[in-house]
């Protein structure tokens, strides 16, 4: 990052440098500001043309921690999660604006690499993707591509591991990653995210086109993952929200045709048992959406 | 996301009204198609036509070179016989005796006469008596490229020392076929083994049983190529109809042959060695039961006409003591073909033949 | 900067190893190499199209007027000359060989993609059917001689339009069931599914769903299958077309001439003036192709969008 | 209570007369698209009976080890040997090919990922009037422009017919066929596929080529058998620019007859119908017609071992 930062910029990379360091310190546990973060999010707000879907989203994500986005259908959660890893643009008309810090780069600045930024920050989508070729080149791909120079091998069946899904997959790995059930291939592109060793996971409903078990499985995926890594997840499953995350954020949209915006953030715990606002108590209680 | 997918235009959606739409604007095109098939028989067949004005198809196929002289006809007996609906074909000489043996067709046009041993059997097993009539004649010239300057003239001796079968690979450059012609390579062009010109040349040229070329030239159907192929190749000699000479001078040379140079009046009066008579065949029984047939070929073959269509064709008129030959032929409803199996006429010459067959 | 990128300090996640050496410079320069080759290569077919079209437009000039669209050909006077009956035939051409092949082309995908059990049988067909798109033309024209003009000439007329639109609907058939069975075999099965969960029948399913679904695929099929049909000469040379006729083609069942081979008797003539009718021929051919075509193009706009 | 009962029970019998309507229904189409599959089966019997009937006439005078083996092809002389034959069929769609894959597929990547929607609307369109183009035209252009075009430039010794210019216009000609069909099975890939790619930090091209194109393949190698199909089988170009000698091993710069350009030259020529030349277009087009089974029972092979669904 030689070029000059712009004022505000400077100011956040200053902060997480001082997060860092923090971080190096071995502190951090502690709730608050003493928290690494993972990613710091300011002013983010999300287009499809003309038409605004997120408004002035700020949140910090904390680092190893999972955060869980919920709300109504429609309120731009996947918008937002998108965002987060520039994946948002890849559709025509669609932009974002405001600043995704990562460590002490802005995403969004202009000298920020797509390609790169998605490296870092991965994603896990709704419905599982798994690429047309073997089982084995759906993991190895991405690492290749990006210039991986260690043993593949080892890389796949550690990423796969991860994943939990090695002990089904490890005699078949020439097979085509199709044949697998919808769970399996769910969790092979998870395996094929860790394989590019990304510092953030973004996951977009990961396990709402999976049967229960699983999802159970994914989610035993996810506890092992937040050890090592930052997790965003948006989920319309509340109990899944809550058995899972430690920070929760609750979008909604006021009225209709507003754009969707962040209604309430906090710890999971105080979300679902004492949440600020009334909206908030009415979604997470299920009185609607 | 649903408002996401929803802002896209309908992805899989082709609505109801618009299906059917869509099947209202097919079912309107077949419709109208049915309609004008309806009206299409109704208006234009037989039933029109009234005040002595002739009326009916006639079906022509055959020879695509004889095409345009039956086209000329055709299009001048429609200015005063709109009614009369004529249909002429090219697909080929032997098409066209196919289909004019089995019946299908009233006249066929032919640039060779039809076939003693494999032709005239299938019309009489289909009852299919005909008169073969000489329309007009289309001369063979022998080409070279503009730039070259070494050769005016060949002889027939000379020609069947290029193109006969034991030529092949051996008759290489200019200087083997005459001493006094440059050591250049020599690049032969010319018909398709398939072609009427490509027999009749090798008939009076190379004149061995077979009647064949050698095999290693650069061959093409279609004379036009021809000319393209000669025009742009500096050792070329080629042959092909006099009329794309004629077109072509500016980029072409004409070689006279056995000291003949081909004009319109060598080729008439057959001081030319290489002109080719082309025919019409038209069916007797079409001739009675064809109502718009006779006046057709009536017009066809007038004394003020005929010329003046091979003219427009860009052949070569035939003398006129054959033209009345063949006129005869016609009126006198002299059926069957003056030609040997061999493909020669009856007596030597086309004039005699006629003359002999009454 | 895409350096800079690089040299941004990383934190490799818990799993650590080795890090990720890949070149961000080399990979844009390719990235930047292979737009430009794609590029380029989608304007080479449209270079020559244009090279091509600028050829004919000048050779056709001369004769390029509304007259020559109203006239019959003359072979006495060719400068009077025109294209009118060939025209009309191959409108006539090109709508019922769109009649036939289209609704028996889309039934014969519908039925190997959605209903064929027997998967011999089944695959048989598929081979068949892929292998029915490289027999030439030529020989469509004989086999069109032989079932329709000969076997069939009671129902065709003989030599009729009819006979030519049916001889190149079995040309062109290939080309429409390979290109819908490609875009049925694209909709994913959820979608059946879908169907059936509410109690549609099979039809009903294929009619509201997968036939609107494969309509953008389907049609580029068509579009190409009607291009060629209307570009070919050879088979319907062997089938009867006319050369020349004194009418115009009003129904089914009457004599036709043809574009396509109103050019070709016009390219193999000695005369210059023929040439240029040749060139004025193709410019008003593709003209037409264009017309036909922009309806299906239309159709295939309005419906393809990206799943 | 009573209300809501009597209206379920006439719902009922609405609904029983209607699925016995569809039943019906499902029937008759059903037997009408069944009719439409075979139809194909029905033209291959016309086609096999037509070419193979006379073929077997033609082989009761020649013998069909000539035929197969014999390297001279003059039907005038009474040779028949149809290698040369299949030899100037290969090289002019091989040269063909080669034109038309590298790009027909490099454009149905730009018509699909790259070029703008507005853009790609008229494109690709404009491509597909290359596919009508009357061949004849493609083969005058052949003749009188890229020919002379080689001989002015990078081969001054070639021959007015040449197999190297009519391979390379029918590779114009197929451009169209191998790229819209391909661009469709292209643009059919899930968008999800694409950002499972770019989620992973692969560029447009990776993307483009690495994942989307073999997720595509089915619908590729479809594409290009039509292509190579269309260009076996093409006719007027070779007649028209790459002449009718049969020429056995010669360069593409030489002039050689293709299996179509036979076909047709009899056709519309004078030999008589009964006459053994005549019979041998059959015995010509017979082996055309086992070419492309051939190459399509390889293509199958492939297509079935290698499709994927998404």
């Amino acid at each position: 990052m030689e070029t000059e930062k712009t004022g505000r910029e400077r100011k956040v990379s200053e902060v997480s440098r001082d997060q860092r360091d923090a971080r190096k310190k071995g502190d951090g546990a502690a709730p608050g500001d003493g928290l690494t973060l993972g990613m710091k999010i300011q002013d983010l707000s999300a287009f499809y043309g003309s038409f605004k879907a997120v408004t002035d989203v700020s949140i910090d994500i904390q680092a190893n921690k999972v955060t869980a986005l919920i709300g109504p259908s429609g309120c731009g959660k996947s918008t937002f999660i998108r965002c987060l890893n520039r994946m948002h643009e890849v559709i025509p008309g669609a932009r974002a604006e405001g600043h995704v810090m990562l460590g002490e780069q802005d995403i969004y600045a202009k000298t920020s690499d797509p390609v790169v930024i998605r490296r870092r920050v991965g994603m896990v989508f709704q419905k599982p993707n798994p690429f047309s070729k073997s089982i084995y080149e759906n993991v190895a791909w991405g690492a290749r591509i990006n210039g991986y120079r260690g043993d593949m091998d080892e890389l796949v069946e550690r990423s796969l591991k991860h994943a939990a899904l090695w002990e089904e997959v490890k005699d078949r790995l020439k097979e085509s990653g199709h044949g697998l059930s919808g769970g399996q291939q769910q969790r092979l592109c998870i395996a094929r995210t860790l394989a590019v060793e990304p510092e953030v996971i973004l996951m977009d409903e990961p396990a709402s086109a999976l049967d229960p078990v699983s999802t159970q499985k994914i989610e035993d995926t996810m506890d092992q993952l937040k050890q090592d890594y930052t997790v965003v997840i948006v989920t319309h499953n509340m109990q899944q929200a809550a058995r899972i995350s430690d920070y929760t954020g609750f979008f909604y949209i006021e009225n209709m045709g507003d754009p969707g915006q962040l209604w309430e953030f906090d710890e999971t715990e105080k979300m679902f048992s004492n949440p600020e606002r009334k909206e908030t108590e009415d979604y997470v209680t299920g009185r609607f959406g | 996301m649903a408002w996401n997918r929803d802002g896209e235009k309908g992805v899989y959606v082709l609505s109801r009204i618009a299906r059917s739409r869509l099947l209202t604007a097919m079912s309107v095109l077949a419709l109208s198609l049915v309609l004008a098939a309806c009206g299409g028989s109704a208006g234009g067949g037989e039933g029109g036509g009234g005040g002595g004005q002739i009326s009916g198809t006639i079906n022509i196929e055959g020879s695509s070179t004889v095409q345009p002289i039956t086209q000329a006809a055709a299009e001048l007996f429609r200015e005063e016989n709109p009614e009369a609906r004529i249909e002429v074909g090219g697909a080929g000489t032997s098409d066209g005796f196919e289909a004019f043996c089995q019946g299908d067709t009233q006249i066929s046009d032919a640039s060779r006469p039809i076939d003693v041993a494999e032709e005239v059997p299938v019309c009489e097993e289909n009852g299919v008596e005909f008169i073969e009539i000489p329309v007009a004649y289309d001369g063979i010239s022998i080409v070279v490229n503009k730039q070259n300057d070494w050769a005016t003239d060949v002889t027939s001796e000379e020609l069947k020392t290029m193109w006969e079968p034991a030529a092949e690979g051996k008759i290489t450059s200019w200087s083997q076929v005459r001493s006094d012609w440059p050591d250049r390579e020599l690049s032969l062009y010319g018909p398709g083994t398939e072609s009427g010109t490509y027999e009749f040349f090798n008939e009076f040229i190379v004149g061995n049983e077979e009647e064949v070329n050698r095999s290693d030239y650069e061959a093409s159907e279609d004379d036009n190529v021809l000319v393209q192929g000669v025009s742009g190749d500096e050792n070329a000699l080629g042959y092909f109809g006099y009329s794309y000479y004629v077109s072509n001078r500016d980029t072409l040379k004409l070689l006279s042959l056995d000291g003949v140079k081909p004009t319109e009046e060598t080729i008439r009066s057959g001081e030319y060695l290489l002109s080719r008579p082309l025919f019409i065949y038209v069916s007797t029984d079409a001739l009675k039961n064809n109502k718009a047939v006779k006046p057709f070929v009536d017009f066809y073959l007038s004394e003020q006409n005929l010329d003046r269509l091979v003219q427009a064709a860009k052949y070569v008129t035939l003398p006129s003591s054959l033209s009345q030959e063949s006129r005869a032929q016609y009126e006198d409803r002299t059926t069957g073909t003056v030609f040997t199996e061999a493909g020669e006429p009856k007596g030597g010459d086309l004039e005699t033949a006629l003359k002999q067959s009454k | 900067m895409a350096q800079g990128s690089t040299k941004v300090e990383r934190q490799t996640g818990g799993a650590g190893g080795p890090d990720f050496k890949a070149s961000m410079a080399t990979r844009y320069g390719l990235d930047r190499a292979f737009t430009v080759l794609v590029t380029v290569a989608s304007l080479v077919g449209i270079a020559v199209l244009a090279v091509l079209l600028v050829d004919v437009i000048r050779d056709g000039s001369t004769m390029l007027s509304l007259e020559f669209l109203a006239s019959f050909p003359s072979q006495i006077f060719p400068e009077n000359g025109g294209i009118y009956p060939a025209l009309i035939g191959s409108v006539w051409l090109l709508g019922l060989t769109a009649l036939i092949s289209v609704p028996l082309g889309l039934g014969a995908a519908v039925y190997l993609e959605e209903y064929a059990e027997d998967k011999r049988i089944n695959r048989i067909i598929e081979i068949n059917i892929s292998n029915l798109a490289g027999v030439p033309s030529v020989i469509y024209g004989l086999l069109g001689l032989g079932i329709f003009v000969q076997l069939l000439a009671p129902v065709t007329g003989g030599g009729s339009v009819l006979t030519g639109a049916l001889t190149l609907s079995l040309l062109i058939l290939p080309v429409i069931i390979v290109a819908t069975r490609e875009a049925l075999r694209a909709i994913p099965g959820a979608i059946r599914e879908g169907g059936y969960a509410l109690g549609a029948t099979k039809w009903e399913v294929i009619w509201s769903h997968l036939l609107p679904m494969a309509l953008p695929g389907a049609l580029t099929g068509i579009i190409l299958a009607l291009s060629r049909a209307i570009g070919e000469a050879a088979p319907i040379l062997v089938v009867g077309v006319s050369l020349y006729q004194t009418y115009a083609t009003a129904g089914p069942f009457d004599g036709y001439m043809a574009l396509p081979t109103q050019i070709y008797d016009w390219i193999s003539r000695p005369q210059q003036i023929f040439q240029d009718s040749a060139a004025a021929g193709i410019v008003v051919a593709m003209a037409v192709l264009l017309l036909a075509n922009s309806f299906a193009i239309w159709l295939r706009n309005r419906y393809q969008q990206r799943s | 209570m009573a209300i809501r009962a009597e209206g379920t029970r006439s719902g009922t019998d609405a609904w029983k007369r209607n699925s016995r309507a569809r039943e019906a229904r499902e029937r008759v189409i059903k037997v009408f698209l069944t009719a439409c599959a075979y139809l194909s089966i029905f033209t291959t019997f016309g086609i096999v009976i037509v070419l193979f009937e006379e073929t077997l006439r033609f082989f009761l005078e020649v013998s069909v080890v000539e035929f197969l083996t014999s390297t001279r092809w003059a039907p005038t002389q009474g040779d028949f040997g149809v290698l040369p034959l299949v030899y100037g069929t290969l090289v002019a769609t091989i040269i063909a090919i080669a034109v038309a894959l590298p790009i027909g597929l490099l454009t149905a990547i730009y018509l699909s990922e790259y070029a703008p929607s507005g853009l790609r609307q008229w494109l690709k369109p404009a491509l597909e009037i290359l596919a009508g183009v009357p061949t004849v035209v493609y083969g005058y252009f052949a003749l009188t422009f890229i020919t002379p075009l080689f001989r002015d430039s990078v081969f001054p010794g070639i021959e007015s017919f040449n197999a190297i210019s009519a391979g390379l216009i029918m590779g114009v000609m197929i451009i169209p066929t191998v790229a819209s069909v391909s661009e469709d099975a292209i643009f059919a890939v899930p968008r999800s596929l694409r950002e499972g790619a770019y989620a992973l930090g692969a560029t447009k091209r990776e993307t483009a080529t690495k994942v989307v194109l073999p997720a595509a393949l089915s619908g590729i190698v479809a594409a290009v058998i039509l292509g190579i199909s269309r260009a076996i089988g093409e006719t007027m170009i070779v007649t028209i620019a790459m002449g009718a000698q049969a020429n056995w091993f010669g360069s593409p710069l030489e002039g050689m007859q293709a299996m179509t350009a036979y076909i047709v030259q009899v056709v519309g020529g004078e030999t008589p119908r009964e006459s053994v030349t005549y019979k041998s277009i059959f015995a010509v087009g017979s082996a055309l017609f086992l070419m492309t089974l051939v190459l399509n029972l390889v293509s199958y092979w492939f297509v079935r071992r290698y499709r994927e669904t998404y």
